[in-house]
């Protein structure tokens, strides 16, 4: 059982990591800000989304499992607004506050 | 560790009150009292009283008193400790700040909400702030506590810097900011050492416990360089003549007097109780060197400044130097404290702050009167503010050590003991040092005395706000009259060190 | 075993890049990649409290660099008017810098042992005050003058930064962050109640587990920060009577308690038996509000003119 | 090599890395960075006594770790404190330059 | 208390107390008028009160007055001088306007060039000195015209110099003697034994010795005496610097001969006496001349003191102040007739003339007058050797020098030749030069311990004649040669001193430098590690 557990959340994690690293390129390697911002973001959400989802069962609690996904949903928002703000930026919209 | 004494509470209110009095002065306007210096001058009539009752107490019981914070003991806890040493220094900290706070009352007595209000409040909150930080400094056991009074002081004496809100102070003091910002990491960096090794940072503990290894003197050395970064020992005094000629006068006199001899006082502190002994003979030869060289160097270039409050900020930077003269002075194998050296190292600091806060002070007034405060054009002011003149000079005696003054009896111990221990430059760089003084100090008097070429415009100054710095002025004076009896005060409660 | 060389692996890695990014934040030509370069940092510094068993430090370091992060984002990268350190002047600062590092990697390596620790006199009263986290215990019982002063410090500096003001404003709303836009409007709803709950969880949680005032307080400062530059809630005046009594409230609380330590038990900050877990409770919530409110008026700044609409 | 002298030689390197930025740099933000790395080192060195002290059950030692957590609150004020001297500062000298440009007079100044 | 005690006290109080009552206007506007007043208590204490001590304040502070005989010969002569020269001020200054803060520092001077006649501790003679040093710079700047401010700026650096040079010669000597603040006299017992006797020595004759005037700390004399007020010049010449003469008397140690340091002073004493002469007959403002006489006669005193100190005879202490004594009045009545002179007409002056003929001729040693006497005290010390004929002979360049001030202060007259000077300025005059003579004869047997009888025997008679002969046939043959003498500029060397201002402007260009190049950041930053480095490295070195 344990091991079965252990396999999941390798592969889960592992193909999280996945995401990540191509997201990474993408936004190291795509030519403008908005494709960047495309790669990350959708590599991100999902990337953590499949981590969070293989770390749930080596929480030990529900209440673990449950403030891992806590993260996530709100890793999630913070992500989007944050993309969303971004692209009003470089779009020479209004800016995302002081600074 | 010693047992609680039973005036220790005086130690802890001697902390808090002025505490008090920062948090009063943030909602009293909402209570009625819309005067911040109704409710600051409060709090300086029950400071002193404080600083007075330990005072007395130290001298009526001979003993150190000692206050253990919560009952929890160190190392674990803190404790709070008054000898004789800090007991002076309280009672000069509360003499120059009740002298401060009357002469700073008709400037800054409006509401919040007048015209001036916001400089009235940030500075006798700020005031408040740096007390309580003063009185910590001298009282507090702990290294990471004193590190604590030391940011207090900090940041009680930066804005105060740019109080008027222009460009040069803000610069000034964003400049003094950051670089007292690495004495203190340079000082919390020597406390974590010294934890890494002892476990402790209670002095009274480590006093037995420290040896003499890399680890120790390392942290030492960090904590000192630290701590003279924030005395603006020469050459790190690049953040001082700036940020005390700015500052406004009465701001400048704490600065000038109180500030920078926390963390001489501290330096004092890991140098005598937490090194082990004896303390190495070379290292405190790079501290007299330092300390002559500031005397020279500092000496000459006040004596070429064009405006006043540099000149006396630069005056202050001279006369740091005399105090780190002290550790060469004193022989090794004997307590300290018996020392003439010790003794006229102490009266040396003492009569600093009171003339040095008195010359401010007077400065501040002669700059009002006359609109400014360029040396050139001094002439005029004998007859406009003749006592804040007069107060001038008689600082100006102490401060080239001619008698009688407590500049002259400390110069005198401290001849007397560069003589004993065979360091003869010291005592000719001690003479010079207030040649120069005298120079610096007379070429002031001669323009003020002078009368001017042409009519000069002048502004009125109330003649009672001439009186603080005269009071300031003849105490640094009368120090002289009580030559030797610091001796006994300042060696209560020192043997007695765990 | 393997477990150990993992671990060690892992903390060499966090180490190389912890090391790496602050290279890159003093280096960096830009001065705005130097601070992302120091945001990041922060990060890997919480990581690096946590591998140091440190977890109270570890959520402390990452609240507050959440809180340096839009103060370094919004500040002037004016040059200042000094002229730049020549490169042999440089040279001799990066040695001496490099022989104080060294001779303090000599003194690390050459760490006592065992080591020295207050752990076991921490622990032992722990029972006595009814706590389960010796770090609360420090802050609030052993060393509670200290924190008390560290209270006062950061009033202090809000004090400074209030006196930086124009002298006809001083008393007015500082100027307003808010930078609306529908994302952070939506963010800006949505959080702060999220944020609010946790913060509640982690000041509740302070005494007996890792959490405490502090990360509280940042917690709420940033939800007040975030409902400000959307601008669903407009700065408060500073010299409005209840944010002063909210600014002094913590402090004032603390001393009281303190002071009051002076009649029962018998000394100042000392609580009375069986006391000390509800005292410490409310002297912790109590600055919670405090530290909240001076925290984020410390990022507001100064008051300002009001926008002449 | 521990973790904890492993962190503690990081601490040193951060020192040593602060010290030179806060010294060699002139424009105050960089300064007000690197004192931040400073700080860091040295708590981090007090982080590493902690760690190190771990007895009684605890991960650490309790003492070093709340004189952090209260040195980090220090430091936070002190940077804000910087960073809004820096701010006004920065106002000034551009109503300054700005009053400077408008005056006609080429010979002034 | 006894009266004796009482009346030292009074004397030492009464210009105090003057200044403190500056404070009252009603005092302030009638103090100028009450100056002759403040020396009197002084002058009884003189006459009823030698010998007599009081302990003002006990251990640690010990404020000890005592009176001994050469303390009191000062003490009564100064007091005299004092109320002469107050007297002649009144009509003098009567219209300056700026008279009542020239009364302060005037009381102030009085108070301190009593006190050190008077004081026996250490301390407070040290106060005392620093008082009558630092005050006279009132005196000096009074007249505030640009040679006035350099003067008296050059006056004070030099003063305060001679500060520091006492200030450390006396932390020396109570190093090694007795601690807190003992008695001269016992301080100056353990002087012979102490490890740094020579370099206290050296110290305390060159911070008296500048203020005597000794060679080549004497430049401020030509400069500062002529400037000041005639009233302040005749003080500051006649008595300030006597507060050189009373210190090296107080705090040589007598009682154990010290040759070297004896000859020393000797050759010292005779260089400036013959210096201040050949100096002195190139000046033609005759207030110059007289500094300059005073600087050789003072010469003369060290040289005086000097034998003293090499035979180990504590009588030549009375004897050095009995010349002082002398030198004091007559020199303040030679000044106060430089400023009878120049108010009296060309038809009335040969009587005035007369009288200033006689003053300056005393001090080559004109038989009957006081120098004679002073100048036959002064033989048996100094002896019959090379340094006794020298002393002799210096008396023919004195007689040299005061020729040619009676003849520049003969051209200088008022416009008006029926012109008369008022008894406001002749009685204080005259009645200086009257005591000169009376105190000469009076005290001479107290202090040279003979009858004045022997001073009249041919032989001494002789010995007074020829130097004056001398002295006469030198201005003769001086006048005749038609040899164009030099123009020296006043202070001689201070001139040249001068040169050497824009070095010292180096210096002070080369601090700010420094200055500046360290208050840099980086540099500052450098600095601050390397002090860390170094202080961890040496706090690592055994003590």
């Amino acid at each position: 059982m344990s091991v079965l557990i252990d396999l999941f959340t390798l592969m889960a994690v592992g193909s999280g990591l996945l995401f990540f690293l191509a997201g990474t390129i993408g936004l190291l390697r795509f030519p403008d800000a908005l494709s960047r911002l495309h790669a990350l973001t959708k590599a991100d959400n999902l990337g953590l989304g499949l981590i969070v989802l293989g770390l749930m069962p080596q929480a030990g609690s529900a209440l673990g499992a449950l403030k891992l996904l806590v993260i996530w949903l709100l890793a999630l928002f913070a992500g989007a607004v944050a993309s969303q703000m971004i692209a009003r930026l470089v779009q020479g919209g209004r800016g995302c506050g002081r600074g | 560790m010693g047992m609680a004494t039973t005036t220790g509470p005086l130690l802890v209110l001697a902390v808090v009150v002025p505490v008090i009095g920062m948090l009063a002065l943030l909602v009293m306007p909402f209570l009625g009292i819309r005067r911040p210096a109704t409710v600051a001058l409060a709090v300086v009539a029950v400071g002193v009283a404080i600083a007075s009752a330990i005072g007395i107490d130290l001298v009526r019981s001979k003993e150190a008193i000692v206050y253990v914070v919560g009952g929890w003991a160190p190392p674990l806890g803190l404790q709070l400790r008054a000898d004789g040493l800090s007991g002076v220094m309280m009672a000069m900290a509360a003499l120059v700040i009740a002298a401060v706070a009357l002469y700073a009352r008709p400037q800054f007595d409006m509401a919040e909400d007048a015209p001036g209000g916001r400089r009235a409040f940030a500075f006798w909150s700020l005031l408040m702030g740096l007390w309580s930080a003063l009185n910590l400094v001298f009282l507090g056991e702990d290294l990471f506590n004193l590190f604590v009074a030391l940011e207090l002081l900090t940041f009680a004496a930066v804005p105060l810097v740019c109080l008027d809100g222009k460009a040069e102070t803000i610069e000034a003091a964003l400049r003094y900011l950051v670089f007292a910002l690495i004495g203190s990491a340079l000082y919390l960096l020597g406390t974590a050492i010294l934890y890494g090794q002892y476990g402790t940072l209670d002095i009274g503990t480590l006093h037995g416990r420290a040896s003499a290894n890399l680890a120790t003197h390392a942290a030492i050395a960090l904590m000192i360089g630290g701590l003279m970064a924030k005395a603006a020992l020469f050459p790190l005094h690049l953040w001082l003549p700036p940020a005390h000629a700015g500052a406004p006068a009465p701001a400048s006199a704490v600065l000038s007097a109180l500030v920078v001899k926390a963390p001489f006082f501290i330096i004092l502190r890991l140098w005598f109780d937490v090194l082990p002994e004896p303390p190495s003979e070379a290292a405190a030869r790079v501290l007299a060197l330092l300390g002559a060289a500031a005397i020279l160097v500092c000496s000459v270039v006040a004596l070429r400044q064009r405006r006043l409050k540099l000149m006396i900020a630069y005056s202050t930077v001279a006369q740091i130097g005399y105090l780190f003269l002290m550790f060469i002075l004193i022989e090794p194998g004997v307590a300290p404290w018996t020392t003439i050296g010790w003794t006229g190292g102490m009266l040396q600091l003492i009569s600093h702050a009171l003339a040095k806060a008195a010359m401010f002070l007077a400065a501040g007034l002669i700059a009002e009167a006359l609109g400014h405060d360029r040396i050139a054009d001094l002439a005029g002011a004998g007859r406009t503010v003749p006592v804040s003149v007069f107060a001038f000079g008689l600082a100006g005696l102490s401060l080239m050590g001619l008698p009688p003054s407590g500049g002259f009896i400390a110069k005198l111990l401290l001849l007397n003991a560069a003589i004993l221990s065979g360091a003869w430059w010291v005592a000719i760089v001690i003479s010079v040092g207030g040649l120069l003084a005298a120079a610096y100090v007379a070429r002031v008097l001669k323009r003020a005395m002078a009368a001017p070429a042409t009519a000069i415009e002048t502004r009125a100054v109330a003649r009672e706000r001439e009186w603080p710095a005269l009071g300031l002025a003849l105490c640094a004076v009368a120090l002289g009259f009580v030559p030797l009896q610091p001796l006994d005060m300042l060696a209560i409660g020192r043997g007695a060190l765990p | 075993m393997r477990a150990g060389m993992m671990n060690a692996s892992l903390d060499a890695v966090l180490v190389v890049t912890l090391l790496a990014v602050a290279l890159f934040s003093v280096l960096a030509r830009q001065a705005r990649a130097a601070v992302i370069g120091f945001i990041a940092f922060g990060l890997l510094l919480a990581l690096a409290w946590v591998r140091l068993g440190a977890v109270d430090v570890a959520l402390t370091e990452a609240a507050i660099g959440a809180l340096t992060a839009p103060l370094l984002l919004g500040a002037s990268a004016f040059a200042g008017t000094e002229k730049p350190a020549s490169p042999p002047l440089r040279l001799a600062l990066a040695a001496l810098c490099a022989l104080i590092a060294g001779t303090l990697a000599v003194i690390v390596l050459a760490a006592p042992e065992p080591a020295p620790s207050l752990a076991m006199q921490a622990v032992a009263p722990l029972g006595a005050l009814d706590l389960g986290n010796a770090v609360t215990a420090v802050l609030l019982a052993y060393r509670a003058l200290d924190t008390l002063l560290e209270t006062v410090v950061v009033l202090l500096a809000l004090i400074g930064i209030w006196s930086l003001a124009h002298d006809e404003n001083w008393r007015d709303a500082p100027a307003s962050p808010a930078a609306p836009s529908p994302p952070l409007d939506l963010l800006a709803r949505v959080l702060p109640p999220v944020g609010l709950v946790v913060a509640m969880h982690l000041l509740w949680v302070g005494a007996d587990a890792p959490g405490g005032k502090f990360q509280a307080a940042t917690l709420i400062a940033a939800m007040g920060l975030l409902l400000m530059m959307a601008g669903l809630t407009p700065p408060p005046a500073l010299g409005d009577a209840r944010l002063r009594a909210l600014v002094v409230a913590g402090p004032a609380v603390f001393l009281a308690i303190g002071l009051a330590g002076f009649l029962f038990p018998g000394s100042f900050l000392a609580y009375p038996d069986g006391w000390a877990k509800p005292l410490i409770i409310v002297i912790e919530m109590a600055l919670t509000v405090s530290i909240a409110l001076m925290l984020l008026l410390m990022l507001l700044g100064p008051g300002a003119r009001k926008p002449s609409a | 090599m521990t973790g904890a002298s492993l962190f503690g030689l990081a601490a040193c390197v951060l020192i040593g890395l602060g010290l030179y930025g806060v010294l060699a740099h002139a424009a105050p933000l960089r300064r007000v960075l690197s004192f931040n790395l400073l700080g860091a080192g040295v708590f981090l060195l007090f982080g590493v006594a902690a760690r190190r002290g771990a007895a009684a059950g605890l991960p650490g030692d309790p003492v070093p770790q709340a004189l952090v957590i209260t040195g980090i609150v220090v430091a936070f004020a002190a940077t804000a404190l910087a960073l809004m001297l820096l701010r006004r500062l920065t106002a000034l000298r551009a109503a300054e330059r700005a009053a400077d440009g408008l005056r006609d007079d080429p010979k002034g100044r | 208390m006894t009266p004796a005690g009482a009346l030292l006290a009074a004397a030492l109080a009464t210009p105090l107390a003057f200044v403190a009552l500056c404070l009252l206007p009603g005092f302030r506007r009638r103090v100028f008028d009450l100056l002759p007043l403040a020396p009197l208590p002084a002058l009884v204490a003189a006459v009823a009160a030698p010998g007599g001590s009081l302990l003002l304040a006990p251990a640690p502070m010990r404020l000890v007055l005592a009176l001994d005989e050469p303390g009191a010969m000062l003490l009564g002569g100064a007091a005299l001088l004092w109320a002469a020269a107050g007297l002649y001020a009144r009509t003098y200054m009567a219209t300056d306007p700026t008279r009542i803060g020239f009364a302060v520092w005037w009381l102030l001077t009085l108070a301190g060039s009593l006190g050190v006649f008077i004081v026996a501790d250490m301390t407070s003679f040290y106060l005392m000195f620093s008082l009558v040093s630092l005050a006279a710079y009132g005196l000096v700047a009074h007249e505030g015209t640009p040679r006035a401010e350099s003067a008296s700026l050059i006056y004070m650096a030099l003063a305060v110099l001679g500060e520091a040079f006492l200030l450390l010669g006396f932390v020396l000597l109570a190093t090694a003697g007795p601690t807190g603040n003992p008695l001269i006299a016992d301080a100056v017992a353990s002087l012979p034994a102490s490890p740094w006797r020579d370099a206290t020595l050296a110290l305390l004759i060159l911070g008296f010795g500048l203020k005597m005037g000794l060679v080549p700390l004497h430049v401020w004399m030509p400069l500062a005496h002529p400037v000041a007020p005639m009233p302040a010049s005749a003080v500051l010449s006649g008595i300030i610097v006597k507060a050189g003469v009373i210190g090296l008397v107080r705090f040589l140690p007598f009682d154990q001969p010290a040759a070297d340091w004896g000859t020393a002073l000797i050759v010292l004493g005779l260089f400036t006496a013959y210096y201040g002469v050949a100096i002195g007959i190139t000046q033609s403002h005759p207030k110059t001349v007289l500094a300059y006489s005073t600087v050789s006669q003072m010469g003369l005193v060290a040289a005086i003191i000097g034998a003293g100190l090499e035979l180990g005879a504590a009588g030549v202490s009375r004897l050095a102040a009995y010349y002082a004594l002398h030198h004091m009045l007559v020199k303040g009545a030679l000044f106060m007739g430089v400023g009878v002179m120049a108010a009296t007409g060309a038809r009335h002056r040969t009587l005035a003339l007369g009288v200033m003929a006689v003053m300056a001729l005393s001090l080559a040693g004109l038989p009957l007058t006081s120098g004679a006497l002073a100048k036959y005290a002064a033989k048996g010390p100094l002896g019959d050797g090379l340094a006794g004929t020298l002393a002799a002979l210096s008396a023919a360049g004195s007689a040299l020098l005061m020729l040619h001030f009676l003849r520049l202060v003969a051209k200088t007259a008022p416009v008006r030749a029926d012109a008369v000077a008022g008894w406001g300025l002749r009685a204080p005059w005259l009645a200086t030069a009257a005591a000169s003579l009376f105190a000469g004869w009076m005290l001479f047997a107290p202090a040279i311990g003979y009858a004045p009888a022997s001073a009249l025997a041919p032989a001494a008679l002789w010995d007074a004649t020829w130097p004056l002969l001398l002295g006469g046939l030198l201005a003769f043959g001086l006048a005749r040669s038609g040899i164009g003498l030099p123009k020296i500029p006043e202070g001689d060397v201070a001139a040249l001193a001068m040169c050497a201002l824009p070095a010292v402007r180096r210096i002070g260009d080369g601090a700010e430098r420094l200055d500046a190049a360290l208050r840099r950041w980086p540099v500052a930053g450098l600095a601050l590690m390397a002090i860390v480095l170094i202080l961890g490295a040496t706090l690592g070195t055994a003590r």
